[in-house]
């Protein structure tokens, strides 16, 4: 089997600062893949350096069997590899329209039938034509985060790689968001690679898990075994609880 | 712990040494940029040393003898071995090594830019924090137009105008220059700076003719800088203003005042001190014109009519001089930005 | 106010680049020397076609016209408190033909050389000193000559003592420097004033000079301040900041000429103001076109305005008050006139031409003025804005079209102008007389001649009617337009006494110059 | 149990080039020693009701109420003099995101000093001593290193418990807890609940607690505020939240994925106009 | 959910403040109105919007504007009038010539130099700045290293060098200028090219596969364009000044041409008895660089980013 993504030993150092370190993870085709962890261990680091936006210090990077080095990347990777980062308000370009941010990676590309392309890809996403004038200030964070995966989508590619991509929105339009991807992911095939802190968020959407810390790989689980309990690691365990809300007996052992 | 003390250590090391990268090859660029510039101008440069008037057969002579017949790159290299041994030869047009001429214009600028920045500064801040604080009123609106018509009109044309309304009808400031003549050899210079001499020595009425003399030409460019400074203060302050840590101050019972002088200035001192820098250097490149209107014997004044000569030496000694200024002042700016932003501050 | 015992004068002196007399030739350093170094023999003001002496108490010239011997007084001292003895004049000359610098021509036009000047300029006894010349010249040119600053006498003893040694090279076969450097900025002279101070672009001081051997000075001190705005040496003057105002315009000068308080000074200056027409230039090369140039100059108006006060029209290159100047200015501003001659050279319609201008007053108003009349007649002038050295760098190398300039005496004589106006041996762009008839490429051998011609006449009234020819040529035929001569005006406290100016740079004396 | 505050028919009006928005619509509650949680999505109008009861709404701004009354005092009509007097001593508010709402010129330890001394009479020593005692009350390890550290020098959680220790140093009878967490770690989070469960406990303070997520806002308060458009959609005992009756608040509870429970596609709020009447 | 009481607008004005544009030309549109809308509500602003068009409309109809010649003038029997006096209002100068035409001939002049140094500097200022910043590395060492030595070096001794080497004339000036002011240009282009060269948005484009080089003048170089033409337009009243400080000190426009800062200088002479010589275009170079920095302001305003995120 080839793995869609396959990356080994991966190291990233910034000024000293190790923030991943020794990294391997594998992702089949076709599969959804969950990375969870706290703030700052490392997750939106791996998913930058598969794509190329950070230079992998050690290690190797594998995309449908190819290795890709340094951070640059050919015309081709581009097509197979679109990312959706986490932050909807910074991820769209404040002075172009929607209709322009759809445009560009068609340009880019040398692909024609524009025209038809986007208003398909408005309406994948569920937003009509109306939205395609319209600049990003005009939108909601769920409008804009639909617009943000719209423009990854537009190039068909076969890999997707989402930074928390419904951490920013309310609980409410998560959901549509999630439901979204979901779809097209079911529709085409695509293989994701999903961070997320939630992990009720990454259980719902993924089949496989690394849950990180530090900027290593504390644990690779399925999302069967966390619901079951299946778990290793302590720091773990700890996340589980935490994400099942307030409990003041627990806060009060732990105290 | 040693690795990570030799880690900073080495880091310092290269902090410094590129540093001294970019001091050298600003000094370089100036030199060039001079050079270039004294082999572009169509003047020729053995007029500077003999005058308007000298006969045919002395140009020649002096041509030859200043090496203005070599070849490009020879006069060039010969040129940059001079100032980097740090000779820059003498001014033909004072016959004074050029070091003992700056000594001398510098600190005249230096004097008059610094009161003028002090004066922007000291009138400008508050005036910028008044209009942010009261944005849109009255007051805002009146600090904005002294703002703007400080920053439009010609300067030559308000000192002329000053100069006809202070000192001819109201008589209450001097002019010519730096001093009056009647202290001339009574009263003797130590580091250039007339206020600071004359107030060291306890020569309180030769302090007072410089305060005089200093007050107008400084208010001018005061008035310049403050223009620029108030404005900057403005929106600084209003974009500190804005920022939720106000709020914060605010939900902790703090008094307007205190919100207003001691959070929000304090941030907005931090891009401040740059814009006060720059133009503090802006007015220590001399302000030709002005130093022109007053009869005020300093560095703008200085390089301007060496340049007008082809007096090459003392304009890239000028020149050098205040690249040197720009460097310093930047540095210094850089680090006060340390200071007062802790964020910039190594750990 | 300016202390009793001081005179304070505004004054632009960004012209001086030294005050070695043998080297400076620059108009303000001219007074600055003349008022603090002696001479043999010095202009006289009464008459400006004499001379009487300075240290020289009397003179003679051999009959054969070469050798002139000069008896100087006795008992005089330098400054310094050394005598005054015809060693040191003899040195003076040395140091000044050696040193060859700008001014040196005036000297060495005369024959003297660095290898015969030794023998030629030297000391007969302690009070004698002998000056032989090369050819017999008309004794008024040798003697107006030796009233030129580069005749200055300088204190050979003190010099001695601050002599820099150098490395002969080609350019200059000498071991020492003749106290050049020292000299610059140094003083070893016997005038009424002591130089004190130079700073440049700032201030000149002089002293009193407590060991003159004449009638000493009446203030003890005069201090010169650089200001270059009319403006504000005018409103200097009004607050009594300043006692003397030297560089005012016409307006300002009218307005202190009306302030009760205040007084005025002017004298006519040997400088004139002309537009050259370069000869390079086809169409500025005929005659018609030049002479309707003269007609295309509205005198009357720039008289009555630009100049008015500072200058009077005159059309002729000596100045009034020079040996031989004539005096006519038979052109008047006359389109019509001008029309017709340059149809006649073939422009009916007029042409386009370029005037280099040096950005200072009042010869920027006279251009722009000239602009506009040139119009009238069809001719387009382009002005070309430069600055003072920039200008003259183009203008030396015979670059421009044409060129608005002035022109001052050298030295006292009309040899200086006529040389300069008409005398052009070598036409080539080498050249080797670069005077102002090269500069504008005037070929003119026979006028050359005649030029030469008038050194050698010893008679002065003869002298003076070739000079007289001389004019009425270039008057009617030459690329040269003269258009006023200048007059030097000063503003004066009222209080101020006895200041005077004279009729050249280097004799504006203020040593008779006192307070109420 | 008296009340400590009474609101009633709150309004926060923004006058905007396109007309007046009203952020907040007649928003009534009271609230006594207790935990009352606000809940509702992005821009219903939570922090603008905090901030009206604090008097921190922007100056162009218009708030009226019927009765805004903190301990009988009308907080309407009170001098700015005493709201500031007010503000820190007797009522404090924890902002959103300490990342923005701290000073970063200034330590941290100064910004908590600040706020003692503006409200007591105290020397500096001891407000030194006081400070740390808080820094170390909201469970900072190593309070004298932080006690002279930068806001950008610390982690969002310890920024947060900073903000918080900031805001309690005066003993304030209510505190408005403006989405404390949000901007933490699921594991701190929960450390930082449990400081304010504390306070509560203890010192018997009434706390406002303001946040997105109903579930953690029904696992920690005693009451729940939905709020919805500007307006309070549904009041309800954090241990009925089950049985919510607002089909807003049924939504919210429900669109969220939960470990282990199997549900695709997510449900998703169908918004109805009415509810924002 | 926002719930705006509004009063009902007219139709046109629906049309561009719409939530929804339907095409290109309506979305671009509505956001210039917004722009324009913020930017109208600020009287002053406007004002100085009027000062600029009435300094068009004056350099434009100039010639029917004008009652005489701007070069030619009555040296000898209307010189130095003062204002008022019969056939011109604003006096006449040195050469006799009406003050208020030149005044009007010289708007052209005015407005030339602002243009030409506008659109010489501040491109290449954004171009060295955005490239800079992006490339970061050596490429920006090199260009910042250049930029430095550029604002090092005195500014007026760099514009006279220049100008005396390219000999004098208005065209020769306006290089010289905007050879001075580019560098700031520089820098605020690369400050801002460092705050969105991280950004998300340009990850994204990045991932698209965009060239470095449409990166910059596509993606980046738009965003540094607010603040860019804002101080632009702020320093166009220093423009105009240095123009005339060259003016001043003799170079810049040829005589007989009617440049502001030249009329000042020559005009300087006659400050004492003849004020209005040097004060009419003083004056007229006040207000048009108030009308800048009016503009300037009002565009910063209106082309805030915080405001028009909202
Ligand atoms: N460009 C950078 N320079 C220096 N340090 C960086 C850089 N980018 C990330 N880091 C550091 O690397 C570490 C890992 O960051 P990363 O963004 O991958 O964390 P994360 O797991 O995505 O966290 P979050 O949940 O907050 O997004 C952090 O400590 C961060 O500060
Ligand atoms: N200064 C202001 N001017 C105009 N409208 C404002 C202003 N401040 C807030 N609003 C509006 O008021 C409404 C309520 O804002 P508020 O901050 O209370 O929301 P919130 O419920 O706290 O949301 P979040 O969960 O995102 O913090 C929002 O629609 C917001 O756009
Ligand atoms: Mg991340
Ligand atoms: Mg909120």
């Amino acid at each position: 089997m080839t793995e869609a993504v396959s990356v080994e030993n991966l190291s990233v150092v910034f000024d000293e600062f190790k923030a991943l370190d020794a990294v391997s993870v594998d992702v089949a085709k076709g599969e959804s893949f969950g990375l969870v962890g706290e703030s700052g261990s490392g997750k939106s680091t791996l998913l930058r350096a598969v794509a190329g936006l950070t230079a992998a210090s050690e290690g190797t990077i594998r995309v449908s069997g190819r290795e890709v080095r340094g951070t640059r990347r050919d015309k081709a990777f581009y097509r197979a590899v679109q990312m959706v980062f986490q932050d909807p308000y910074g991820s769209l370009h404040p002075r172009q329209t929607v209709d322009r941010q759809l445009m560009e990676p068609l340009a880019i590309h040398g692909i024609g039938d524009g025209e038809r392309r986007i208003l398909k890809a408005l309406d994948e996403v569920g937003l009509g034509s109306s939205f395609r004038f319209r600049y990003p200030h005009q939108l909601s964070g769920g409008q804009r985060q639909r617009i943000a995966i719209a423009r990854a989508l537009i190039l068909e590619p076969s890999i997707l790689l989402l930074d928390e991509p419904t951490s920013a929105l309310d609980a409410s339009v998560q959901a549509e968001v999630l439901n979204l991807l979901e779809e097209v992911r079911r529709d085409r095939g695509l293989t994701f690679i999903m961070v997320s802190h939630d992990l009720g968020v990454v259980t719902h959407m993924c089949e496989r898990l690394a849950v990180m810390q530090n900027g290593r790989v504390v644990e690779r689980l399925s999302s069967a075994d966390l619901v079951a309990g299946r778990i290793a690691e302590e720091y773990t365990r700890n996340l589980m609880v935490a994400s099942k809300g307030f409990r003041r007996e627990a806060v009060a052992q732990s105290a | 712990m040693s690795g990570r003390r030799r880690a900073r250590s080495r880091k310092a090391f290269v902090a410094v040494l590129q540093f001294l990268v970019v001091v050298a090859t600003t000094y370089l660029g100036l030199l060039a940029v001079t050079f270039f510039i004294g082999r572009v101008i169509p003047i020729d440069p053995v007029l500077a040393v003999l005058g308007d008037r000298a006969p045919n057969h002395v140009v020649e002579r002096t041509r030859e003898a200043m090496g203005l017949n070599l070849p490009l790159y020879q006069q060039f290299f010969i040129y940059c071995r001079q100032a980097f041994t740090g000779d820059f030869g003498t001014s033909v047009l004072t016959t004074n090594p050029v070091m003992a001429d700056i000594r001398r214009v510098f600190p005249a600028t230096m004097e008059l830019a610094t009161l003028g920045t002090l004066i922007g500064a000291f009138i400008g801040v508050p005036l910028g924090v008044l209009a942010a604080v009261k944005r849109g009123s009255i007051a805002d609106q009146v600090v904005r137009v002294i703002g703007l018509v400080g920053y439009s009109v010609p300067i030559f044309w308000l000192a002329l105008l000053a100069l006809l309304v202070f000192y001819a009808r109201l008589q209450w400031v001097a002019y010519p220059g730096r001093i009056d003549i009647v202290y001339e050899y009574s009263f003797t210079p130590v580091t250039g700076f007339y206020l600071l001499d004359s107030a060291w020595q306890g020569q309180w009425d030769v302090f007072r003719d410089v305060f005089r003399h200093i007050i107008l030409p400084a208010s001018l460019l005061g008035y310049f800088s403050l223009a620029y400074i108030s404005r900057m203060t403005r929106s600084f302050m209003l974009n500190e203003l804005q920022q939720e840590y106000i709020v914060a101050a605010r939900a902790k019972g703090l008094s307007e005042a205190r919100i207003i002088w001691t959070h929000a200035l304090r941030n907005a001192a931090v891009p401040l001190v740059t814009v006060i820098a720059l133009s503090y250097a802006g007015l220590l490149e001399g302000s030709v014109l002005t130093e022109t209107v007053f009869a005020w014997p300093g560095l703008g004044l200085y390089i301007t009519n060496s340049l007008q000569n082809a007096d090459m030496n003392a304009v890239l000694g000028g020149t050098i001089i205040i690249g040197s200024v720009f460097i310093a002042i930047n540095l210094l700016s850089d680090l006060l930005y340390r200071t007062l932003d802790p964020r910039t501050r190594a750990r | 106010e300016t202390p009793k015992d001081t005179l304070v004068e505004g004054f632009a002196f960004d012209d001086i680049i030294t005050m070695d007399p043998g080297e400076a030739f620059e108009l303000s350093t001219a007074e600055m020397t003349s008022n603090t170094y002696s001479l043999l023999v010095r202009l006289d003001l009464n008459d400006t076609s004499k001379v009487v002496g300075d240290l020289a108490e009397s003179w003679t010239v051999s009959d054969d016209g070469l050798t002139y011997t000069f008896k100087l007084k006795s008992g005089m001292k330098f400054a310094s408190g050394n005598p005054i003895t015809a060693e040191d004049v003899a040195y003076s000359f040395e140091r000044a033909v050696k040193l060859d610098k700008s001014p040196a021509f005036i000297l060495t036009q005369f024959g003297l050389t660095g290898d015969n000047v030794t023998e030629k300029a030297k000391a007969a006894d302690a009070e004698t000193f002998v000056f032989t010349v090369d050819q017999p010249y008309a004794p008024s040119f040798v003697l107006n000559c030796l009233t030129a600053t580069v005749a200055s006498v300088v204190d050979k003893k003190l010099v001695l003592e601050h002599v820099k040694s150098v490395t002969p090279s080609d350019e200059y076969k000498y071991d020492n420097d003749f106290g050049n450097e020292w000299l610059k900025t140094g003083y070893a002279g016997s005038g009424p004033f002591k130089l004190r101070e130079w700073r440049a672009n700032e201030v000149v001081v002089l002293e009193r000079n407590e060991n003159f051997y004449g009638e000493p000075a009446k203030l003890a001190r005069v201090i010169y301040r650089h200001m270059k705005e009319s403006s504000g040496q005018r409103l200097a003057l009004e607050a009594g900041d300043i006692d003397v105002a030297r560089n005012l315009e016409p307006g300002d000068y009218e307005a202190v000429g009306k302030n009760a308080d205040l007084a005025t000074a002017s004298a006519p200056k040997g400088t004139v103001y002309y537009i050259s027409l370069n000869q390079k230039n086809e169409t500025l090369a005929k005659p018609e076109v030049q002479q309707a140039f003269k007609y295309l100059v509205d005198y009357d108006a720039i008289g009555a305005t630009l100049i008015k006060g500072i200058g009077e029209i005159h059309q002729s290159f000596l100045p009034k008050g020079v040996l031989g100047a004539l005096n006519e200015n038979p052109y008047t501003f006359d389109v019509a006139k001008a029309k017709e001659l340059l149809a006649k050279a073939g422009y009916p319609d007029g042409f386009t031409v370029t005037m280099d201008v040096r950005n200072t007053q009042p010869v920027t108003g006279v251009a722009e003025s000239f602009q506009q009349t040139l119009a009238q007649a069809g001719v387009k002038l382009e002005i070309i804005p430069g600055d003072g050295k920039q200008t003259l760098t183009k203008y030396r190398a015979r670059n421009h079209d044409m060129y608005i300039g002035q022109w001052g005496m050298d030295y006292f004589d009309p040899h200086s102008n006529a040389d300069t106006f008409t005398n052009n041996p070598d036409n080539s762009d080498e050249g080797t007389n670069k005077t102002l008839a090269w500069r504008n490429a005037w070929d003119v051998p026979e006028l050359s001649k005649k030029t030469k011609d008038a050194l050698l006449e010893r008679d002065s009234a003869k002298r003076a009617d070739i000079y007289k020819e001389l004019q009425k040529t270039v008057l009617e035929n030459s690329p040269f337009v003269f258009i006023f001569q200048q007059t030097e005006v000063a503003g004066l406290r009222g209080n101020l006494q006895g200041f005077k100016l004279g009729p050249s740079f280097d004799t504006n004396y203020v040593w008779n110059v006192s307070k109420e | 149990m008296s009340a400590l505050l009474t609101v009633e028919d709150l309004r926060v009006r923004f006058p905007t080039r396109t007309g007046v928005f009203e952020a907040v619509r007649g928003v009534s509650f009271t609230l006594g020693r207790e935990r009352l949680g606000i809940v509702g999505e992005s821009g219903s109008g939570k922090s603008q009701t905090g901030r009206a009861i604090m008097g921190l709404t922007p100056p162009h701004a218009e708030v009226t109420a019927k009765r805004l009354a903190f301990e009988g005092i009308d907080l309407l009509s009170a001098s700015p003099k005493l709201r500031r007097d007010l503000r820190g001593k007797r009522i404090a508010m924890i902002l959103q995101d300490p990342k923005y709402s701290l000073n970063p010129v200034m330590s941290i330890g100064r910004q908590i000093v600040e706020t003692l001394r503006r409200h007591e009479k105290v020397g500096r020593a001891e407000a030194r001593e006081r400070a740390l005692d808080m820094l170390a009350a909201v469970q900072i390890r190593d309070a004298s290193r932080v006690f002279d550290l930068y806001p950008h020098e610390v982690s969002g959680g310890m920024g947060q418990r900073a903000m918080i220790a900031m805001m309690l140093v005066a003993g304030p009878e209510l505190l408005i807890a403006d989405e404390p967490t949000s901007a933490l770690d699921v594991t701190v989070q929960l450390e930082v609940l449990a400081i304010l469960d504390k306070l509560v406990e203890e010192r018997g303070m009434g706390l406002i607690f303001v946040s997105h997520d109903l579930r953690l806002v029904s696992s920690f308060c005693d009451r729940v505020l939905v709020m919805y458009a500007g307006r309070i959609v549904e009041e309800i005992a954090a241990s009925e939240l089950g049985n919510a009756k607002h089909p807003y608040t049924r939504g919210l509870l429900n669109c969220m994925p939960v470990i282990g429970a199997d549900r695709h596609p997510l449900p998703v709020l169908d918004r109805k106009p009415e509810w924002a009447l | 959910m926002s719930l705006a009481t509004e009063t009902r607008p007219t139709t046109r004005r629906e049309w561009l403040l719409s939530d929804r544009p339907q095409s290109r030309t309506q979305a671009r549109l509505g956001r210039a109105y917004m722009t324009w809308r913020r930017f109208s509500a600020n009287r002053l602003a406007v004002l100085g919007l009027c000062i600029l068009l009435a300094l068009v409309f004056v350099a434009i109809f100039a010639d029917a504007l004008a009652p005489h010649s701007p070069v030619i003038g009555n040296l000898a029997g209307a010189r130095l009038l003062p204002p008022g006096s019969e056939g011109y209002l604003l006096g006449t100068d040195d050469q006799g010539r009406d003050i208020l035409s030149r005044l009007i001939h010289g708007s052209r002049l005015t407005l030339l130099v602002v243009l030409l140094v506008a659109i010489i500097a501040a491109p290449v200022g954004l171009i060295v700045g955005a490239v800079a910043g992006y490339a970061g590395g050596w490429v920006d060492a090199v260009l910042m290293r250049i930029t430095d030595i550029f604002l090092a070096f005195p500014k007026l001794v760099l514009a006279l060098a220049f100008v005396a080497a390219l000999g004098p004339g208005i065209e020769n000036a306006v290089i010289a200028i905007a050879i001075t002011s580019w560098p700031p240009y520089a820098r605020i282009a690369r400050a801002e090219t460092l705050t969105v060269r991280n950004s998300d948005y340009i990850a994204a484009v990045r991932l698209m596969g965009a060239s470095p080089l449409r990166i910059v003048f596509r993606h980046v170089m738009p965003m540094c364009m607010s603040s860019l033409i804002v101080r632009v337009t702020l320093d166009m009243a220093g423009i105009i000044l240095t123009a005339a400080g060259l003016g001043f000190l003799g170079l810049g426009a040829q005589p007989p041409l009617p440049e502001w800062g030249a009329m000042i200088a020559s005009g300087r002479r006659f400050i004492l008895d003849q004020w209005w010589v040097a004060t009419m275009p003083g004056i007229a170079i006040l207000i048009v660089s108030l009308g800048f920095n009016l503009l300037g302001d009002g565009l910063r305003d209106a082309l805030d980013p915080r405001e028009s995120g909202q």
